[in-house]
């Protein structure tokens, strides 16, 4: 069956907040049972995106509502695109300016919190960015593709070739979820130094985008790992569930870490893991 | 058909020197823009006639008295040059300038008098194809709008810095006659007639960073003068070699071809003057103590056009240097650049700088794709060129603006610019959005270079992806902090939105053309690739044929949209006034106000400082850039030395 | 269907509690108790905040804080009391710096009484909480 | 700083999540409470001599008795359940109930803005149940 890829650029629009949504919903059911709880519904935080909805939202400026649909609308067109067939190296720059948007969106409000969550965030980008350039630019490079679609009809098994850069995506990823310890500019849990960090002044719809957009991300990320395992998509999907509860369990086993380790393990990892493998690969290829 | 090149080289020299003479500010204002608008409308007069086709070789429009021989008037023009910087530097008690002209010199009067400077086929004095006409471009319409906006910044300027003296008739006399060096640098094809014109660019840059003539300044001005002269020797030396090993001086016979053994130590020469003039380590520095000069200077000659004379340089030698060791040390040297000054970039406060860094690793990409050579590298060159030209020149020309206004450089005095001077900041955001946001200008070009790199077989391929993905991670950081600094609002009142008022309409004029001509750039990316940057890219690698980047309709209207977005959303932002009754922000519970102040203890009020993180503690930004200096030293090191053994 | 009754979100503030109606409304978060069974997030937030509980009494130096902390919440909202010293002022009523209950400052929607308040009343409480919600919801649609 | 890559939780973690939780899941399942746990006051109007000895004990002055009207109240909201009333109550009509005080909403607070809880006894017949003092405890009073 030939479908042009646009369709699944579409239906990424659609189904990804559905997918997201649920796997916050297992997110916060798992967490809940590892801390010995039991947690709250499955479908939790579709009705915690209904209320922010229904909820006013308390205009702090101007500019913020818009840099933040902006954020949302760059995380859906990022994985409509990816989806859709646009470069795979391409959507790595487009993935990077989705997420500035929502740092600019907190950098503009006057909150002392919000602004440092924004530097944080920054730092996170900063953090987790060179991993993700390397990583589509090697996916293409193994499999000879440049698109979505090409990387899955390729013959060539990427995980095989890139062992390192997996390992790798596992650590780059904690960072993008903003789980712990790298949950260094926002997080979902109760008091702490930030208050709710970047997301401080963002009340009702405002923050309903960031959720979605957030929903978007993992979206987007467990479309990664699909790449990974282009021979078996569910396979990758399989992978992204496991990997996913692993992150659940780090993120509830550890405390934050400080930003300067999150930068430094993060492009220690990118460079050792990630480059050695784009190196190896650049040398027996 | 000469006659035009000949213009855009003879009018702004005039203009200049006109300008020298005349004292009376009003006067000097029409002058300027006057001569503004026929340079602007002959360089596109020039692009429009002979852009079109493919390139193409001619000579002076007259013949030169049996007397005078081209070499003897380059001699003159060499010896001119010399002789004001020996009196300058002894003036200043300095001596390595000397020197390094006096090795000049040297060169010229022993090819002149022994009479070894081959007789050269003047009707190919002048090389004109697409590659000129985007840079002929830049200089006439980019060069003489920053003209147009120095008459309104520099008339703050000396307002807000009384101390200096004003030298305005020297000032402007030197803007032109610059304009003048550029056009001849960018067409001619004799390699000791590019020489003279690189000279005198070097010459007003020294000038021009001297300025306000404070110890300081003078000291930066000389680094400036140093650094350029030893890539002017390096130049001088390659034209001996050449001359010495019965080569041609033709660049473009020169560069037609992969470039055989023999010809290699010239070429490494010259691509040391390349590095030189676009500030590739281990000779940043000087770009950044060039940034002590009047804004407009900066954005004229250390972003827009003079430093591109580098790369400009490079990328012609680039399918001569291609697939060598030497093009590969070459590639290595501007890429390290890019990942180096990108580091020392997000330690950086001094918005001027940060924008100087960005500059030096925008060169250092296309250095990077001259060196590697291929028809993908060479269109991604020349679109940074493009859009680094426009976008930055703007970027410098606001920054210069805002100086004006705030009093400062410091990038955390930026600090709710969109309340304060909303226009300026949609103009500023729109340079950003030029330089850097997805997926326009350097972010395309970043896409394609990764996309090159990947071809490129062995550890130099992964080291190259790896310097990439990390530079351009970093470049995202300093510019999301600029931008968090830019888009924050608070509310003002009156008296701190009439700032924006004093702001002059030549100021106006020129940010608010470039500010257009970014848009109009984005909107026509397409067809500039289709018929301007892709055919030269492959013209310059002779034989091969690629097909290009496509870019689909859908994709240009998103640029557009990218491009757009913020500065739209921050005019429109910045007229809104209700919001200004009811916000407040979060601060443990403490009374905010809009205007960014919150209730301290005791019932008093304090005013909330944010400043951006400078990554303190983990990136040492003046190690790095010694690091980068010492590393990339020793790369020019073994490029000079590969070069020599001729490999 | 409002998602207002599913999705409770709580901002915490201490006024000048002995901590002991503190410990309680934590207890509420301890797996024990598991509030977020029914959604409810313990935010430390005015802004996300639906539900503001409030410990302790009200004391000079807290009122421009929980006036402040109330009116940085966005429409709907509902303030529950919790505790003897929130409701009323408990034992501290008359004391100098003591203005009272919260009621003074702030239209109480909920009291929860107790000192300390159990969890129990405190989940009961966040009910009550959830309907007046409700209503002030229907009110301003 | 703790080492964030040391994971000393993680066995604690599993366990959790393969075992049952720890949840009470309140309101379909409440645990009886503690003997002698303190919660609310009960009031008996028939027993009580209005001695006032409550009131004068009671450190949140929650407690109003006014002899004279045959009056017993308290204000639910301000008790502490510190049971002193309780003890000093020589006729035992203050008694200790383990459950928890009730929830009040705003509908309850009065017109005058009397806080909800507060809770109010009228002696029957003033003249059957008020000895004049104190020491006139005869038991044999009904007749």
């Amino acid at each position: 069956m030939n479908v042009n890829p646009v369709v699944y650029g579409v239906l990424f629009v659609f189904l990804a907040p559905v997918f997201g949504g649920l796997l916050a919903g297992m997110d916060r059911i798992i967490s809940a049972r590892m801390q010995s709880r039991v947690g709250p519904p499955l479908l939790q935080p579709f009705y915690d995106l209904g209320k922010l909805l229904q909820k006013n939202a308390r205009q702090v400026n101007p500019i913020a509502e818009p840099l933040l649909l902006g954020h949302v609308g760059f995380m859906a067109a990022t994985g409509a695109m990816l989806l859709g067939g646009t470069d795979l190296v391409f959507t790595a720059f487009v993935l990077a300016l989705a997420a500035l948007f929502l740092v600019l969106a907190a950098g503009s409000v006057n909150s002392p919190y919000s602004h440092a969550g924004a530097e944080r965030e920054l730092i996170v980008l900063l953090a987790s960015e060179p991993f993700f350039i390397l990583m589509l630019a090697a996916i293409c490079k193994v499999s000879g593709a440049s698109t979505f679609g090409g990387v899955l009809a390729s013959p060539v098994w990427v995980a095989w070739q890139l062992p390192g850069m997996l390992l790798a995506f596992s650590f780059v990823a904690t960072i993008k979820l903003r789980k712990s310890p790298f949950d260094i500019s926002t997080s979902h849990h109760a008091h702490q130094e930030l208050v709710s960090g970047l997301t401080s002044d963002m009340s009702g719809r405002l923050l309903a985008y960031v959720e979605m957009a957030h929903w978007y991300e993992s979206a987007i990320l467990a479309a990664f790992v699909v790449l990974f395992f282009n021979w078996a998509w569910p396979l990758g999907l399989g992978v992204f569930a496991v990997a996913y509860l692993l992150e659940i369990l780090v993120d509830n086993s550890t405390s934050r870490a400080k930003w300067q380790l999150v930068l430094r393990s993060s492009w220690a990892v990118t460079l050792l893991l990630s480059g050695g493998n784009v190196l190896a690969l650049f040398l027996l290829k | 058909m000469s006659s035009l090149i000949m213009f855009l080289v003879a009018f702004p020299l005039a203009a200049g020197a006109l300008l020298l003479a005349i004292k009376n500010g009003r006067l000097r204002n029409v002058v300027v823009v006057a001569a503004a608008v026929v340079v602007a409308s002959a360089s596109v007069a020039t692009a429009v006639t002979f852009g079109n086709g493919e390139a193409v070789f001619f000579g002076l429009p007259f013949d030169l008295p049996a007397s005078l021989t081209l070499g003897r008037l380059l001699l003159v023009a060499e010896l001119a040059i010399g002789a004001f910087v020996i009196v300058v530097s002894i003036q200043n008690r300095r001596i390595l300038a000397p020197l390094l002209v006096g090795g000049q010199i040297a060169i010229s009067l022993y090819l002149e008098i022994s009479g070894k400077l081959p007789e050269f086929d003047l009707s190919r004095l002048f090389w004109f194809d697409k590659l000129s006409m985007i840079m002929v471009l830049i200089i006439g319409i980019i060069g003489t709008l920053i003209c147009v906006h120095s008459l309104g910044y520099m008339r703050d300027y000396h307002r807000s810095n009384p101390l200096i003296k004003g030298r305005r008739t020297v000032f402007f006399a030197l803007l032109f006659i610059f304009l003048s060096a550029m056009f001849g640098l960018v067409t001619c094809n004799y390699l000791p007639a590019m020489l003279v014109f690189w000279e005198i660019t070097t010459l007003c840059s020294f000038l021009l960073i001297g300025y306000t003539r404070t110890k300081e300044t003078i000291g930066y001005a000389f680094d400036a003068l140093n650094m350029n002269m030893l890539g002017g020797l390096g130049f001088s030396l390659a034209i001996l070699l050449l001359v010495n090993g019965n080569q041609t001086l033709d660049l473009a016979e020169l560069t037609a071809h992969a470039a055989p053994a023999v010809l290699m130590p010239a070429l490494a020469l010259l691509c040391l003057a390349g590095l030189t003039k676009s500030a590739q380590m281990p000779f940043s520095s000087w770009l950044l103590g060039a940034m002590y000069a009047p804004s407009p200077t900066s954005a004229l000659l250390h972003s827009s056009t003079m430093v591109k004379a580098g790369v400009f340089l490079l990328l012609r030698l680039s399918p001569a240097i291609a697939g060598s060791n030497l093009g590969t040390l070459v590639a290595f040297t501007g890429m390290l650049t890019f990942l180096f000054v990108s580091l020392v970039a997000v330690t950086e406060q001094n918005t001027k700088k940060v924008l100087a860094y960005s500059t030096i690793g925008s060169l250092g990409l296309i250095v990077g794709c001259a060196g590697l050579g291929s028809p993908e590298l060479i269109w991604v060159g020349m679109m940074i060129i493009i859009f680094h030209a426009i976008a930055k020149g703007l970027l410098f020309l606001v920054v210069g603006t805002i100086e004006n206004r705030l009093y400062s450089k410091d990038m955390e005095n930026f600090d709710t610019l969109l309340s304060r001077l909303p226009k300026v900041s949609a103009l500023a955001l729109t340079g950003i959005a030029g330089m850097f946001i997805a997926p326009f200008g350097i972010v395309v070009a970043k896409w394609a270079a990764i996309r090159a790199f990947l071809e490129i077989p062995g550890w130099q391929g992964a080291a190259l992806l790896v310097i990439m993905a990390f530079g351009s991670s970093l470049t995202i950081f300093y510019w999301g902090k600029l931008l968090i600094k830019v888009l924050s609002m608070k509310c003002v009142d009156d008296a701190e939105l009439a700032i924006e008022k004093r702001v002059s309409r030549f100021e106006w004029l020129a940010e608010g053309t470039l500010a257009a001509g970014v848009v109009a750039v984005a909107a026509s990316l397409g067809v500039i690739s289709d018929k301007v940057v892709g055919p030269q890219a492959l013209a310059t690698f002779a034989g091969t044929s690629r097909a290009f980047l496509n870019i689909e309709p859908a994709m240009l209207v998103s640029m557009i949209v990218a491009v757009l977005f913020l500065p739209v959303l921050a005019v429109w932002a910045s007229r809104q006034r209700n919001w200004c009754d009811e916000a407040d922000f979060y601060a443990a519970g403490r009374t905010t106000s809009p205007d960014r102040t919150m209730g301290a203890a005791l019932g008093q009020t304090r005013s909330v400082t944010l400043r951006n993180y400078y990554l303190e503690g983990v990136v040492n930004g003046a190690l790095v850039f010694r690091a980068g200096t010492v590393i990339c030293g020793a790369i020019l090191v073994a490029l000079i030395a590969v070069g020599m053994v001729g490999r | 269907m409002s998602f207002f009754s599913k999705s409770p979100w709580i901002l915490h503030y201490d006024a000048s509690s002995c901590n002991g109606c503190d410990i309680e409304v934590l207890a509420c978060l301890t797996p024990l108790y598991d509030v977020e069974r029914f959604g409810v997030v313990n935010t430390g937030n005015p802004k996300h905040a639906d539900i503001l509980l409030i410990t302790g009494s009200v004391n000079e130096r807290n009122i421009e804080i929980i006036q402040n902390l109330y009116r940085q919440m966005p429409d709907p909202k509902v303030v529950v009391a919790v505790g003897a010293c929130a409701c009323s002022g408990g034992i501290f009523a008359r004391a100098y710096n003591i203005q009272g209950g919260v009621d003074k400052v702030l239209p109480v929607d909920v009291y929860v009484p107790g000192c300390a308040a159990r969890p129990e009343s405190i989940i009961d409480g966040v009910v009550q909480g959830i309907s007046a919600l409700e209503e002030k919801r229907k009110i301003s649609a | 700083m703790a080492n964030p890559f040391r994971l000393p939780m993680v066995p604690r973690a599993l366990r959790n999540l393969v075992s049952r939780p720890a949840t009470r899941r309140y309101p379909s399942e409440i645990r009886p409470r503690f003997d002698g746990a303190r919660g609310t006051i009960e009031f008996d109007v028939e027993t009580c001599n209005y001695c006032m000895l409550c009131m004068r004990r009671c450190p949140a002055a929650a407690i109003t008795v006014v002899r004279e009207e045959r009056m017993w109240s308290i204000e639910q909201l301000t008790c502490i359940a510190c049971n002193v009333c309780v003890e000093v109550c020589a006729k035992k009509s203050l008694t200790m109930s383990r459950d928890s005080k009730h929830v009040h909403v705003r509908s309850e607070v009065g017109p005058q803005g009397q806080r909800p809880g507060h809770e109010e006894w009228h002696g029957a017949d003033p003249a059957l149940t008020a000895p004049v003092k104190p020491a006139a405890e005869a038991p044999t009073s009904a007749s």
